[in-house]
């Protein structure tokens, strides 16, 4: 059935709950009757099936990511969401100190399989709703992170999330959901998916080639995947040929795929909605530069937002995000140049 | 009659300011949530409808060397500060003319130059900063107040924890004003804490707890002036809850569907709006054609503003590096 | 005679128990002590000299599936829990034998096959993961309890506030017991908030608050079973506060300047063991040849875990990457 | 006269107090009397002089942090300690959204101007006492980040620091302090310098040559700084020149200086305490990789911790954290292959 990605993530979280007593969910607003499901109607009306295992909280961050690490140590799976990922600030010390370090600390006796769940994408709210907060758990062993492009990803990221006994961090994008109604999102792009009614993961780790390419490899998470995406197609017409890779897990990353592109084209922008100071891009960009300088036609380049926070204006905003026109400019001047 | 003591010690021009405040506030959310729901409006909006007394109450008793602290739901507290409108639709709007040049929109309204830190959107974010900026005024021997305005969830956040138990303990000219409006976003306070009153938390810091009717502007001035007076008087701060209702949404396009229909009928029954006219009708310090012309200056006023907002120029391009650093040049 | 109904309701089984633990306490931190004067042993230590009562008191009422976690100093816990000496030895020197495998260190002592989660070094951390572990048996509806121990100082922390009201709000099986030392390392309670118990914070989370002797391990037996006991019949949790005092210094080579030397006098005299001692004899549970026994027994228990300790082998340097993720290896 | 690290920071916010009355000092056992002067005494007896401007706070990081934001909007020149930076996750939400964004937010209509110190290095106590935070913060645009190695510019910096309007984040290395006493540290290194009697500052985005050389850029800041001297003085006997650069400060980078020198080298090892992933590294790699990447004779290099927490067992943590040997062999290998 064709799915958002709000619907398919509510679906998976279905199942994975339907499967294992052990899965529930904690945060905020999240099986209120008559309220959103969160923030963004992922978990509406999950609380009619499974009243226990939907833990409303109070706005407390630090309080559900280490309750969620608690439980999550002591046998459960717990699904921990923030309203918007900007409130990861709050509970970083569980997350970053708890939850990905204590079973280093244990010695390896123990399991923290926690998945945290957590909105990105700067959409019209201003400096405090609008981080990609991807590159600050970039440094932060010990958890995976994955950012789904399409509601295919998504609900078989989550599977694989859930049933992964490591710590994973999800991020999700606020104009890629396709929330309905009250709470659907203005701008948003199309990332629906046919979901199968049968059970299927997305394996954490794995990349995928979205468009396949010759002359560049262009690599974006979530709307820069799409963004990025548009801007091949525009590209088509002046005969440029992009090679689009959708990392879907930002850690570990798929080097091989990566890498093997990046041999391929010679050429690579990386696209990040975030800015560029110390931006997943940062790592992703080294690796390659590290690990393949000889294969490379052209300065591996980075395209983000400016190093500032979001500004609110709209005019601005829209400067700020990466937008497909930009993304386009960029790859057509080092094909030029190089 | 009712409320004869304090109307006279307020005084008419104080009361009249205090009535205009509300009715903007009221009028002025009233239209931007037209907008809004008709798309004309960008972002996301938090409003304040039916809490008019509370901002106005607690900014009545405020000197103009104090300064006060907002969140996500600020524009009550904006005009109850005395932002002027104009500047505030051309936030809202995101233009160069805002009171944040257009960089802080709905949810960062403020202007510190007219006593209002820009509004901080983390729920209990804005607490620990306004124990900081009492404390300035106190390391500076100044009889300045800071007063934080945020809401029950908030309550439940380590950041009011921490920074109410640091001005307990700083003894900070602080203020600390818990809007209870029942809920946070969707969830009654009955699922997010189990005390009914937010104010015995001020137990915990061994500072006064107080509370106050919300609902009506004068019991609100009334308590808000004895926690400022106090604070000024270097007695420490006060936590002062305010037991009020949201009539609107919680956010844009919220239906409130989690609020039953007697919940909302009671409550619309306390809006502060008619409440606060018939005190003063009551007790003759106006007519209701008074009333009435005041309200009309109000709409006025709006009118005017969301003609200067919609008017005013967008910020330049390169205005999105600006304002970031004091000292040098966003780096590449 | 003092005590007589509880001693006979403990029995004299549990009673030995309790006293060897508290020894084994004191022998090992006190031998602990001189190795890291010596220069001898690696990294930091927090020592638990002086609070024995605390942690033996609330661990002698727990059962087998319950589960604590602990802080920056967790010696004391992790005995109390029946963590082995070895074991702990093997982790101070950062050996493979170690109960973290040597990976951990003092500060993150802890074994969860034994009951006890690895220890928190975050002032504070450990109480949200606590209501978690408490939320789980819940949700499996098991008999089991979940503790948190922490300082008087980490109740000034916002994990603190966000944990407990969780707790609270989830009817969440956990005890949380605070040891109120009267110092969060150099700073006194008095600097540090503004009121007297913090068992009264409870308030603040319609939670049961409570008050135990910390020197006096009858007494916070009685009152650890009491919390424990109604965690475990969903009665909700406990603030259990146990007042004591460190008999030494905060961390390694601390010389407690910032002490009186009456404070200190004081409650020397108020040394948990003699205290716990007497009472036994009192009581006629043993006589002090019997005691002096045990000393020694546990003298040498503490030896040999030294030498075990030392003599353990170094973790393998491929070591350093195992552990961390359950189902890949470490990324380059 | 010469002085270690913590007692030229004593000096330096000492001058900087009686200079300013607006200067203040919070932060959790800094000023106790018969107390250590914070975690690393460099506060160590300023209470005597000013005893109203050393605050003491309850442990409380988010509240020290939000305070010091409030107390600098208001004119104030807060200097904001954590005890060991990992804490800083504590008051992550104060310092990455109030902190480095008011000003932003506000239209530039305010200031900030707060310096906040922590303490970084792994030094034998475990996961959570021992995280370079630096990559955390490299992310987030608002706020300066410095990072002396020596007293000379820790104490310029703090100057520096004091009187910007902008927010600085200090870094500081505990095997660096030299802190005396009961406070001295195993394992230290001379970090020691003259400082001189009179005012002087060290300007913030200034790098150092700390050594010239020829054949590779060696660039490493705090303690590795340090061993990469120690590298380069071990590859002296086989006739490798290197140049070390210190960058002092890790936000905004002194690009010049590390491209002027690579253009020279055209070979660069960049060295890191921490993790590598999403490492200080990887910016300044890319940076260079992606401005001067027809002067690399060789891939851009990095040498960092394994990507794990850091390892209690004094065993492994001699082997987590690069050691001046390893630095060199990798320098050696570069220089050898390419
Ligand atoms: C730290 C944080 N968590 C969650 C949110 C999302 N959020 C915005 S408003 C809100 C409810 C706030 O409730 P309350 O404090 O009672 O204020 P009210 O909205 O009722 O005025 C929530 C959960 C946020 N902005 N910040
Ligand atoms: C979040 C955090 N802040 C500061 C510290 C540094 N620190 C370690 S122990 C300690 C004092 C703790 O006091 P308390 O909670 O009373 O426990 P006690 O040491 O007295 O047992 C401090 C400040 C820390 N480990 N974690
Ligand atoms: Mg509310
Ligand atoms: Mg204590």
């Amino acid at each position: 059935m064709r799915m958002g990605i709000a619907e398919a993530l509510r679906k998976a979280i279905h199942d994975e709950m339907e499967r294992d007593k052990s899965v529930f969910c904690i945060g905020e607003d999240i099986g209120i009757p008559g309220g959103y499901g969160g923030a963004f109607t992922v978990t509406l009306g999950l609380e009619k099936d499974f009243r226990e295992r939907i833990i409303d909280t109070p706005i407390s961050e630090a309080g559900i990511f280490g309750a969620a690490c608690g439980a999550a140590i002591m046998g459960m799976r717990p699904i921990a969401d923030v309203q918007y990922g900007d409130f990861l600030f709050c509970a970083m010390d569980q997350v970053v100190d708890q939850i990905a370090k204590l079973r280093y600390m244990s010695g390896g006796k123990l399991k923290v399989p926690v998945v945290m769940r957590a909105p990105v994408g700067v959409t019209g709210r201003g400096a405090q709703h609008s981080q990609n907060l991807e590159s600050y758990f970039m440094s932060c062993p010990g958890i995976k992170i994955v950012a789904p492009a399409t509601a295919y990803d998504a609900a078989g990221l989550l599977k694989s999330a859930v049933r992964d006994d490591d710590p994973v961090l999800m991020f999700e994008h606020k104009l890629l959901y396709g929330s309905k109604g009250i709470r659907a999102e203005s701008g948003s792009i199309d990332a629906s998916s046919d979901i199968p009614e049968d059970d299927y993961t997305v394996p954490i780790g794995r990349g995928i080639i979205r468009r396949e390419g010759q002359d560049i490899t262009v690599i974006g998470s979530l709307l820069m995947m799409h963004f990025s995406l548009q801007a091949s197609q525009m590209l088509e017409g002046v005969g440029i040929s992009c090679e689009v890779i959708d990392p879907r897990t930002l850690w570990p990353l798929d080097l091989e795929l990566i890498l093997g592109s990046v041999k391929k084209t010679g050429r690579v922008v990386i696209v990040e909605e975030s800015p560029k100071q110390g931006g997943v891009g940062a790592e992703i960009g080294m690796q390659i530069a590290e690990n393949i300088p000889d294969y490379l036609l052209a300065p591996v380049t980075r395209v983000a937002a400016p190093n500032t926070p979001a500004p609110f204006s709209p005019t601005l905003e829209k400067l700020y995000v990466p937008q497909p026109e930009r993304i386009a400019d960029t790859i057509k001047r080092l094909i030029e140049e190089y | 009659m009712a409320y004869e003591g304090i109307i006279t010690r307020i005084g008419k021009e104080k009361l009249t300011e205090m009535l205009r405040r509300m009715l903007e506030i009221r009028g002025f959310e009233e239209k931007i949530r037209f907008l809004f729901l008709e798309g004309e409006m960008p972002g996301t909006i938090h409003q304040y409808i039916g809490m008019e007394a509370c901002a106005v109450g607690v900014c009545s008793v405020l000197e103009k060397g104090d300064v006060i602290a907002s969140t996500h739901r600020p524009h009550g507290h904006a005009i109850a500060r005395g932002l002027s409108m104009d500047a505030m639709m051309g936030e809202l709007y995101g233009r160069a003319t805002g009171c944040c040049m257009g960089k802080g929109g709905s949810m960062h309204m403020g202007d510190l130059s007219k006593g209002m830190l820009p509004a901080i959107a983390i729920v209990g974010g804005n607490i620990p900063v306004v124990t900081g900026m009492a404390l300035a005024f106190k390391l500076r021997n100044e009889r300045r107040v800071a007063v934080s305005f945020f809401g029950d969830g908030a309550s439940n956040e380590g950041a009011f924890h921490e920074g109410l138990n640091m001005a307990a303990v700083t003894k900070a000219p602080a203020v600390f004003v818990c809007e209870n409006n029942l809920y946070g976003a969707s969830t009654s306070i009955k699922r997010a804490l189990k005390i009914e009153n937010i104010a015995d938390r001020a137990l915990s810091y061994g500072i006064r707890g107080d509370i106050a009717d919300g609902m009506n502007v004068l019991d609100v001035y009334e308590h808000a002036k004895e926690a400022v007076d106090r604070a000024r008087s270097a007695e420490g701060p006060t936590l002062l809850e305010l037991k009020t209702f949201r009539l609107c949404g919680h956010s844009r396009r919220d239906p409130n569907n989690y609020m039953s229909d007697e919940e909302k009928e009671e409550w619309k029954n306390k809006d502060p709006l008619p409440y606060f006219e018939n005190i003063l009708k009551n007790n003759e310090i106006f007519t209701g054609e008074e009333i009435a012309d005041i309200k009309q200056s109000v709409e006025r006023s709006v009118e005017k503003a969301i003609e200067f907002g919609k008017g005013s120029p967008e910020p330049d391009p390169a205005d999105i590096r600006k304002g970031l650093y004091v000292t040098m040049e966003v780096p590449e």
